[in-house]
């Protein structure tokens, strides 16, 4: 029990971290302050930081991000939450016209270091506004460092490190369903020098899985669910900077496996999976022995019928049929997760955002 | 039936059949979150009064009263909220984004602010069409007025003196964070700087007044078409999203709830609440009905309508 | 010389034709209606038209794009222009949260047709924020389309069919040193029934070139180049749509060569060739004989000196080069071309903007 | 040196300067478009006078004025310019992106109304460290108040009283479009709506009024911190992007241009001029040859500073 950690409370810690290590960190964003305190990961820090430090603002996201940027040249540390991953495409100017570019478009006379939250997700039917996952939209951008913390540990790490060492613009997405999802609390898979990179999170010698944020919990529970059945051994490795993967550690686990899955939160067209395809083509095109899998939302805007939204996130079950069609090349006589064990969690989320 | 009975038989129906989804949300049939307009509902049937189906709403994901009070469909409403093929939208947009064409509600966005400019380019097409004198209706809370788009279409519609009308529902609060927190500016003075007439109607809850001076001012600006500001004082009952009270958690207080309450016409006019009431639970069943026995949408739209 | 036309005139023809053939088409953005004219594409159509329908408006990115959208919904068909792509990224919010989703978050009840045009481009030191070829982010996402039409008949066959017959938002990216290219104005290289589609501009056996924009161009340069000194076959084909490339025509392609450059004028992370690579892995990993090459912008921000632009964008160099090394597995005794070959008119290029 | 000889100095230099630009410009060394100030020098000497190099100012792509006027150098900017080695940035922002650091000047962004945000963050930082009184400057066109991010600013800057002055260029044109083509409000009414102070200075100039205006303005800002607005009137000799007049193109006239040309200080005290044109046209000189003779970027720096 002890040994236990769910995610908000390690972002929790990580934040109180910052405001107490660097003192020159903000934190702001909508909902900031109010009771709910963005999923509890900003609970009682204007309290104890006081309103200079933490704050609500006005629903003024342009302004805001661009605020960002002028405080970090001000000197300031700023954290912007965003409690939907969607209205960061009001601050798009801001982070890919000036954030992205300040350090570069000056010689290096300045630097922006900020950190952005911002939370996507599924369930809940929360539809075409409240679904969407952006990572790719950034990765795609030089001088933007996109990650996607999949647990508590990484969560933690990364956001220290990013506020302690870091002088770059970080976007980091959260995704919502993981808040309560429960961790080791002594688990250390990240490198501490580097707490962006990549990582291995299971090894393996068949398969190749590499997954993204909620998608590398989803690929845990498919090698736990297909090791009950098959003796199938799963490498799993968690991207976690979708702007800096290690390319090396990917390109090796498929040399080992040639097989692979990419399972990410967002649409395939140019996304993720298509960047490691790339990855994968530029390098050697004899790697993979067969055709890869890529996971992602359906090629659609977010439905919020159960019966459909069901069909449009990837799940377990999506998971477990491409690890069976890339080992046996067929799903005959397999045993495939039940409805009840594809949706656990998602299911019954509720809120409050 | 007379006007205020009109008016508040409409403001009923919303109110009934809002604490009905409050009633069922708990077995999980809704299948989205639920923004809900209860103690919001007066002002919104008054306004849709003197509207035709050629006048054109917009509005937030707070959308169930505009909705209904355009002339929407509590059956298609229902079954839409319940994830049925049945539904407005076969079961795709749920509670945030209800929409009804042919009673001119274009649609309702969950994005703050996104339909002021939806609004103005509307507004321009009914403008630039001389061969009718439609006009447009965007409607907001007052935190959405902190996004800088409201001033750009502030400043288009005044431009371009486009037949639209802001309406400005104030509750005082966006999510939890009231409105001291957030604005520096009054909506009024806003609308001077740009040029545009703006009205205050400080008690939603009077909906004969509200109707009264809002049907003249439809009727003139049909005449003479301009850009108006209407800002309307009023108070959302329960938690921004969800279906329960929320005075426990410290940001608002019951009194301010009960100084409200106390005054509710959909509380205080028992005689019309008994005359009306049964009739429209019994509508509100039948719809409920409807959703309940509709399919679920069907799999196969899931990849329809993209392109 | 009757048989030329200048990429600017076809697109002015377009716009001309909007105007008149579809009476609820609408032309505006800033400086649609000064004396430049968006470099002439928009030139006298004000005065012919009327301000109603063709007007300079507000710098109002944000809500001169909803605006598109609730025009659209009353009837009207919008054309918003911007002089600089990098100004969408003011718009996201509008194109992604709203026009993409309209139709599908409402059953099919509504449509919003449109067109947006936005310039992109190389040269004349115009840095940071004016030089991003932003299409990959528009691609991503669902319900939108998005084409770069790379000569005067993909442009004016694109913006008829889009205005007349389309009935979703179309995002279109004009490369600002096409405006002056001549082409032949018998060309037929389009599908009049599909003129968004990727085509075949040339064909070849040993060499598949996937390209878009100016970077089509830039490989039929290559071509020539090369055919004048190396029996090198090449294949060149226009993505044209690069949200909805052809699959079949790329993958046919590839079959026949097994070697492939893909020529974008984005960067690569997220980018095209990722995208081209996601379909080849997804499909058959024995296609490609070799490595993919991947011509793009650096991963950087735009420099403005010359000698760093210079090396900044993909160019005709770059093209050979890639060529040669697919096909010979070295430069050895190859002919490169000179820098004035390679400069060509992208060196002289001074704006207006 | 006198105060107005010493403003009229740093404005002759702007001039000079920029008139220099015109003159190699057809040589093709000057590596990107030039968005001249001419016209516009004035104003810019009298603000920057009072400030120290504390007090941050962010600017946009017209920014040559501002550089010099805040203290920067002409021989870091010229071979910025020229794309080279020893630019200010090493030839990576070229005319549109310059900036001084250790003179406060925190940069100057191409898109239009980008910095208001970064100013209020910049000022931000100003405020809630109380050791220092500095205060931030954020100057603009009147065409960037159209974007929507300069209300939310305006808004967020009050409702914090951020120690922020806006200045606001007003040289009735966006590009080519005329003022009335494109705003509906003024400038005073919503900075009242926001309750912010507001000054005009109805003639840019008017170097020696502005100066004092401006600097009693510091002066009391400094122990009273706030937000204010600024708006000066001035005239723009030249086509936007480029280095021609371009009267003949219709959407201004040459008579305009003459009754400001007419009044022009620059023009017009030739004692002065006498005075200091040598001087400076040797430093003008000097920093070209330094531009001229220094290495182009290196091309390693391609990829350095992205991360
Ligand atoms: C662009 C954007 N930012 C933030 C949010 C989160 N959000 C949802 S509702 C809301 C409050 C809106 O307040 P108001 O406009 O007053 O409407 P009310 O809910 O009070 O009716 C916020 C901030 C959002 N949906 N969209
Ligand atoms: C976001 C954005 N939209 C459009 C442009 C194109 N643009 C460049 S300068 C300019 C006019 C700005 O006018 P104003 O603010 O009055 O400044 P001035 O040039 O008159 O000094 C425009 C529209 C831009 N650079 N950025
Ligand atoms: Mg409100
Ligand atoms: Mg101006």
């Amino acid at each position: 029990m002890n040994d236990i950690i769910i995610y908000k409370n390690a972002i929790k810690n990580s934040m109180h971290y910052a405001l107490e290590k660097n003192k020159n960190s903000i934190i702001y964003g909508i909902g900031v302050t109010d009771y709910i305190g963005i999923f509890g990961t900003t609970e009682g820090l204007e309290q104890e930081f006081g309103s200079d430090r933490v704050f609500d603002t006005p629903i003024s996201e342009d302004a805001m991000t661009g605020f960002a940027v002028g405080a970090s040249l001000g000197g300031l540390y700023p954290i912007h939450i965003h409690i939907r991953a969607d209205f960061l495409l009001l601050t798009m100017n801001q982070l890919i016209n000036s954030a992205a570019k300040y350090r570069y478009t000056y010689g290096g006379l300045f630097q922006t270091p900020m950190l952005i939250r911002a939370v996507i997700g599924r369930s809940w039917g929360q539809g075409a506004q409240h679904s969407q996952s952006l990572q790719s939209l950034f990765a795609h951008i030089p001088g933007l460092t996109v990650i996607m913390p999949s647990s508590a540990e990484a969560a933690e790490k990364c956001y220290k490190y990013a506020v302690m060492h870091y002088k770059n613009p970080v976007i980091s997405f959260e995704h919502r369903l993981l808040y309560d999802y429960k961790f080791n609390k002594n688990s250390s898979l990240i490198d501490q020098n580097n707490p962006f990179d990549s990582y291995l999170v299971e090894e393996g010698n068949d398969i190749t899985i590499v997954a993204s944020s909620i998608m590398v919990q989803e690929a845990i529970k498919a090698s736990d669910y297909i090791s009950k059945y098959e003796n199938i051994s799963i490498e799993i490795i968690d991207i976690n900077s979708v702007s800096h993967p290690n390319q090396t550690l990917i390109l090796n686990s498929i040399r080992k496996t040639g097989k692979l899955i990419v399972a990410d939160t967002s649409w395939l067209s140019h996304g993720l999976g298509a960047e490691i395809s790339r990855m994968i083509l530029e390098t050697d095109v004899t790697l993979l022995k067969k055709p890869m899998k890529n996971l992602g939302m359906a090629q659609a805007t977010c439905p919020t019928a159960k019966k459909l939204e069901y069909e449009f996130y990837p799940n377990l079950k999506d998971l477990v049929v491409s690890i069976y069609d890339l080992h046996f090349g067929t799903l005959k006589g397999k045993k495939i997760p039940s409805e009840e064990e594809i949706v656990y969690q998602y299911k019954y989320f509720k809120g409050p955002f | 039936m007379q006007l205020y009975e009109k008016l508040f038989y409409e403001a009923l129906k919303i109110r009934l059949l809002e604490e009905k989804i409050i009633e069922v949300y708990p077995e999980d049939k809704v299948e989205s979150p639920v923004h809900l307009s209860i103690g919001q509902e007066h002002h919104i049937v008054s306004i849709m009064e003197p509207l035709t189906n050629k006048d054109i709403v917009f509005t937030t994901y707070r959308s169930h009263a505009v909705y209904l009070a355009k002339g929407g469909d509590l059956k298609l409403m229902l079954a839409e909220l319940y994830g049925k093929q049945s539904g407005i939208s076969k079961g795709k947009s749920g509670s945030m984004h209800l929409c009804s064409p042919e009673h001119g509600m274009m649609g309702s966005s969950a994005i703050v602010g996104a339909i002021y400019s939806h609004s103005i380019g509307m507004a321009y097409a009914q403008k630039i069409d001389t061969s009718t004198n439609n006009i447009t209706l965007c409607i907001t809370g007052e935190g959405a007025t902190e996004e800088g788009v409201f001033c750009e279409t502030l400043n288009f519609a005044s431009l371009k003196q486009l037949p639209i009308i802001y309406i400005i529902e104030n509750n005082g609060l966006a999510i939890n964070i009231p409105i001291e927190v957030r604005q520096s500016y009054t909506i009024e003075k806003l609308a001077k700087a740009y040029n545009i007439e703006y009205h205050s109607y400080e008690d939603s809850f009077d909906m004969l007044t509200i109707n009264n001076k809002f049907s003249k001012l439809v009727t003139d600006m049909k005449k003479s078409p301009r850009p108006i500001i209407i800002e309307i004082h009023t108070y959302r009952y329960l938690e921004h999203v969800g279906i329960s009270m929320d005075y426990d958690k410290g940001y608002r207080t019951l009194n301010e709830y009960e100084a409200w309450y106390k005054r509710d016409p959909l509380v205080l006019n028992e005689t019309l609440i008994k005359r009306y009431k049964n009739k429209i639970i019994k509508d509100i069943d039948d719809a409920i009905n409807f959703a309940e026995n509709s399919p679920s949408s069907f799999k196969d739209e899931l990849l329809t309508d993209v392109y």
